[in-house]
């Protein structure tokens, strides 16, 4: 029996549901449907008027969930796909990232984003927005690479007092499988090494921790050994985790799929470089998708974001120096 | 609403003066829908979102004096303690939600608390309100929220009120129907209209609104006419609003038609408002003078996190 | 229509042999309201935005069946060379704006476009038109694009397909008024209802909404009822909608129904109708046959810039 | 005489609209009001129809803005303040920023953007979105700094057949004046030495250009020269200039008034230690906002944003290395 990362997100809201009266789920078909992803298959059965069929209507969705967390509830909104969430915008960085802030009450609300290209999928159910949300105080961004870890800090995260950007990764939904869900459990703000290495660091999230683990394979047999960190949220960014690495790799390849400017890996690359120049004996590198839309045909997709070729090419370029 | 005209004018001569910190935008003219809603709204049970316009709704729903001239005189004491200002105030945790600037925005807010007490089994007896103007009705959030609320069958009160500008912009480019009450059928909710300038017919529509939406049947939007008689803010002299319209029949001063009722109803003396008048204009000047004896906020003292979530490895 | 659900047959049984890339959403059940818009408008003075439902539309718009097969199939030299897929493909020099997934958000983008013909002096005798579902209407940009397109009084026909789903989702958690044509009023616009599912009445009210909005009387809201004849997507069995909806008149096929008005109405016979199924059979397989045969997209030639503009000093 | 920035941004506006039968302006406020900043004032007796005052509906703004461009108008669209343009984020990222790649027909609209703090605005009214858009592909982001910029940046900007998000620094409005609009034209692209030095660069935009400058002279008495580059578009970035003047100075502060987290700053940073790793003497240094909401209260206010003494103090450091 193994369980997919969409299954842990599943049985995580399971698990809240059961153990936390405060929880409910208001989202675009995921009461009798169990969501466009199924990702709350079941759940509008086992626990009736705490799952909600919403209308399309993301601003009023997420107002919604403001107001219910200021009566003391934790809701979890599913966004159907994290590119609309871009009509939620307003509500997500105005009124719930401010509230905390501004009023000194904090809002519990947790924002689901199916996030991340798949093949086919195209410029609008393709979007990587954690590094969008980052930018605004008052929110967490969490990103998730393990079936373990959507799991854990799902639980966790909508058990922090502030709202959440929970980025689930659409590629991992079905393609990630694991034994168990009770894999390693680490508190959120800290990063994972998720494979040891000396020659060079990769930090990553989400999906493109899987690919790079694929190059950093590919690169034993030209007797390279990459250390790659897995940060699991992008805020907090666990700089302690990331330092020590590049500590003992001396060198940095940030890597993302979103969109090159600015973003994840432009945060990593420089807060390293603030506190650690002197731990790096080459220039930290960054590798992105690429600066359009994301595009439809599998072909193109395949060449926007970064892939095991293009990871151990920038890795190569990098143990160069 | 006699008190917070005092209040207001009190304000305005504040911000001449050079003595508040930010903009100061006033609810003159609006006073008698404004108080309405207050006075119709039961603290402790209800939740009222007000909007920039409604320092009556505020006054008469019981939030403090010294709340709004600490907030305007940039005392640390105030509720938003300097982070947020003037009009963006709240007490969430009373019942009355911090309203942000982006209009619209509020209507799901308060669907969302009055959702919140149906999970948590007190919705019964309990209603929210909100006001908007007449611009914030061509917001999306606006349509979500009310659109969300007739759904889900929720007591909320969305009182528009039309003071036929919004910032200098007139309603026929705002809207080209009738009147807006004609989006209640819409929605699926009822809609009343009223004129926003005579008080008693305010309080009794509005009321009535309250109660139908206290007593189960669902959303209702009130649509008071009236005209905002002041600038925009006070940097602004509203010297677009064309003569016709202010002196028109909405250009009436909603106060003065409220005294006048009070005692031509009998409800009051002269004397008696002649009382209240120099009472209030006391409590302002009470708790104008308390705000600015009180420190400022303190940069170095202040608390530079936006989440209430602490990490060992945050460094921003 | 009939081109259009046996084009639509094929791109179903391409999907189910794993041919497509990306996904398919079929437009069966609502053919004769989409054909109806694409029959009344005029290609190359009329504005189209289709949606995801609006094969009938385009069809009948003028849309040659290749740029379909094309985009489908992932040929190169479709109208959007692999960038954006199947339904989101469009040709705006040719009138047709590519539509975006954030639905209610063409609304406002017809509407400029016809605002610029105003501004041109070119906007006599011409209309816009765009369908959205009944999911659609609950979103801010609906609200915003429609009142916006009333304020400004532009030619603007808004088709709501309301086929009673939104993906899974029923029309009650949706809105709550009797009929969606009630919000016509509320933005003080015309307002129409139909039965979707009779090919005749549909072309008759809509051609009268288009010609409405061409000789000047403003927007035009025309909401017609019925139900889609297939999941959300060719993923999906649509095993929510009740076997009562399903079974009851909206579930009947509108392009059986119109094939019986036709012959009924001695518009056509039914050997006719044999002909063109025939002859329409063979253009899509013609269609599909060419858009087989050429080549995918080639990422090693792909210009990959989101901009027109070229910098010297760009490195992104 | 001397001109304000908002008289340049007015006057180019009233030459684009003398010049260019297709532009129009629509906004809220911005017809017979003259908008809330004065920026279009007498524009529309000028030229009666080709400025119009909008619903409050950001959304359908963009949306109209679109549509017109893409039969051949060059909108501008003014945002009463930036802030508001939460409410447009789908239409301007998702509809405007993809549209050239989608279709190969571009969109030239330019969205004006009243940016940035100043005392008692408070969190709605005083934010920096130019890291949030400049993420997306397929917008052109400009910051201009002085008078002449800000004229000639717009003129130019509307000219560009891509979408622009041109940010205007409400306090540099009537702050900031100049003898004449006139001044030195530079390309879009191309990035501008304020402020020479040999000690260290600072890489600012928009207002705190200004106060990197008032930074510098500060530092002149302990001996210090410093350059300052003016970035004047943060997408595109030159980096040419950015590298030419790390090569003279050997250190970097990348400075801004937005949100700490990501942004242009990051970007900077990254981007100079990515190709210009070997040009750098110490650790290179950011200074932005802090990572809350803007405080209302002028004094909050101005400890929240860099001012002179915070960058002196980051010079400080930067130049102890
Ligand atoms: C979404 C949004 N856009 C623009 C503004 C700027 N703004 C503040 S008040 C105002 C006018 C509001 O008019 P109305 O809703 O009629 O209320 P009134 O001021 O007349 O009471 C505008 C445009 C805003 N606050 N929110
Ligand atoms: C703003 C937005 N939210 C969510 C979605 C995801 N989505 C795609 S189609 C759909 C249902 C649309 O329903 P309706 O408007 O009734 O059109 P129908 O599919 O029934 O023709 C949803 C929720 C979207 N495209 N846009
Ligand atoms: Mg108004
Ligand atoms: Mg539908």
């Amino acid at each position: 029996m193994s369980v997919t990362y969409v299954d842990a997100i599943r049985e995580a809201q399971e698990t809240l549901l059961r153990e936390d009266p405060r929880v409910f789920l208001y989202g675009q078909d995921i009461a009798n449907f169990g969501g466009a992803f199924k990702a709350t298959k079941g759940l509008a059965e086992a626990f009736p008027n705490r799952v909600f069929d919403a209308p399309i209507s993301e601003d009023a969705m997420i107002g919604l969930a403001v107001g219910a967390a200021i009566e003391g509830m934790r809701p979890i909104i599913e966004m159907q796909f994290a590119d609309f969430s871009s009509i939620a915008f307003n509500q997500i960085v105005n009124q719930a990232a401010t509230h905390f802030y501004r009023t000194g009450m904090p809002i519990p609300l947790t924002v689901r984003l199916p996030s991340g290209g798949t093949p086919g999928s195209g410029p609008f159910h393709s979007q990587s927005m954690e590094g969008i949300y980052a930018q605004y105080p008052g929110l967490i961004v969490l990103t998730p690479a393990t079936v373990s870890d959507a799991y854990h800090m799902l639980i966790d995260g909508v058990a922090l007092d502030d709202p959440v950007i929970f980025c689930e990764h659409k590629f991992l939904y079905r393609w990630l499988k694991a034994k168990t869900i009770h894999g390693d459990r680490l508190p959120i703000g800290q990063a994972r090494i998720i494979r040891h290495g000396k020659h060079a660091t990769v930090v990553a999230y989400s999906a493109m921790v899987h690919e790079a683990v694929r190059a950093a394979d590919r690169l034993v047999q030209d007797g390279w050994e990459i250390e790659v960190v897995d940060l699991r949220s992008v805020k907090p960014l666990d700089m302690d985790t990331v330092l020590a690495s590049v500590a003992r790799t001396g060198r940095l390849l940030a890597l993302g799929e979103a969109f090159p400017w600015g973003g994840v890996t432009a945060e990593v690359v420089s807060r390293v470089c603030a506190e650690g120049f002197h731990l790096l004996d080459a220039p930290p590198q960054r590798l992105n998708a690429r600066d359009t839309p994301v595009p439809y045909h599998p072909k193109l997709w395949a060449a926007h974001r970064p892939t095991p070729e293009s990871i151990c090419e920038a890795l190569r370029h990098l143990l160069s120096f | 609403m006699l008190k917070s005209r005092i209040l207001e004018n009190k304000l305005s001569s504040l911000y001449k003066a050079g003595k508040i910190v930010g903009g100061v935008y006033l609810g003159r003219g609006q006073e008698a829908v404004s108080a309405s809603l207050g006075t119709a709204l039961i603290q402790g049970t209800d939740f009222f979102a007000p909007l920039i316009r409604d320092q009556a709704g505020r006054t008469a729903f019981g939030e403090p004096l010294i709340d709004c001239t600490r907030t305007y005189l940039g005392s640390a004491a105030g509720p938003m303690r300097g982070r947020d200002g003037n009009i963006h105030r709240g007490r969430p945790e009373m019942g009355m939600p911090a309203m942000i600037s982006h209009l619209g925005a509020q209507v799901s807010v308060v669907a969302g608390m009055l959702f919140a007490k149906r999970l948590q089994g007190t919705l019964a007896g309990r209603v929210g309100a909100t006001c908007v103007g007449d611009g914030a009705t061509s917001t999306g959030a606006f349509h979500e929220g009310v659109n969300l609320a007739a759904i889900e069958n929720l007591p909320l009160v969305i009182v528009v009120a039309n003071n036929q500008f919004a910032y200098s912009t007139p309603n026929h480019r705002q809207f080209v129907c009738a009147d807006l009450s004609e989006r209640a059928a819409g929605y699926g909710i009822q809609g009343h209209s009223v004129d926003g300038t005579d008080l008693l017919e305010s309080a009794r529509v509005i009321r009535q609104a309250v109660e139908l939406a206290r007593s189960g049947a669902g959303p209702q939007m009130v649509v008071a006419q009236l005209l905002r008689l002041s600038g925009h803010g006070e940097h602004d002299d509203g010297s677009y609003v064309p003569l016709p319209v202010r002196n028109g029949h909405y250009g009436r001063d909603c106060v003065e038609v409220a005294m006048r009722q009070l005692v031509d109803h009998q409800i009051a003396t002269v004397d008696e408002i002649l009382a209240w008048q120099d009472q209030y204009a006391e409590e302002v000047q009470r708790a104008v003078a308390q705000a600015q004896q009180e420190p400022v906020p303190d940069p170095y003292r202040e608390v530079w996190s936006a989440t209430r979530t602490q990490f060992d490895t945050q460094s921003i």
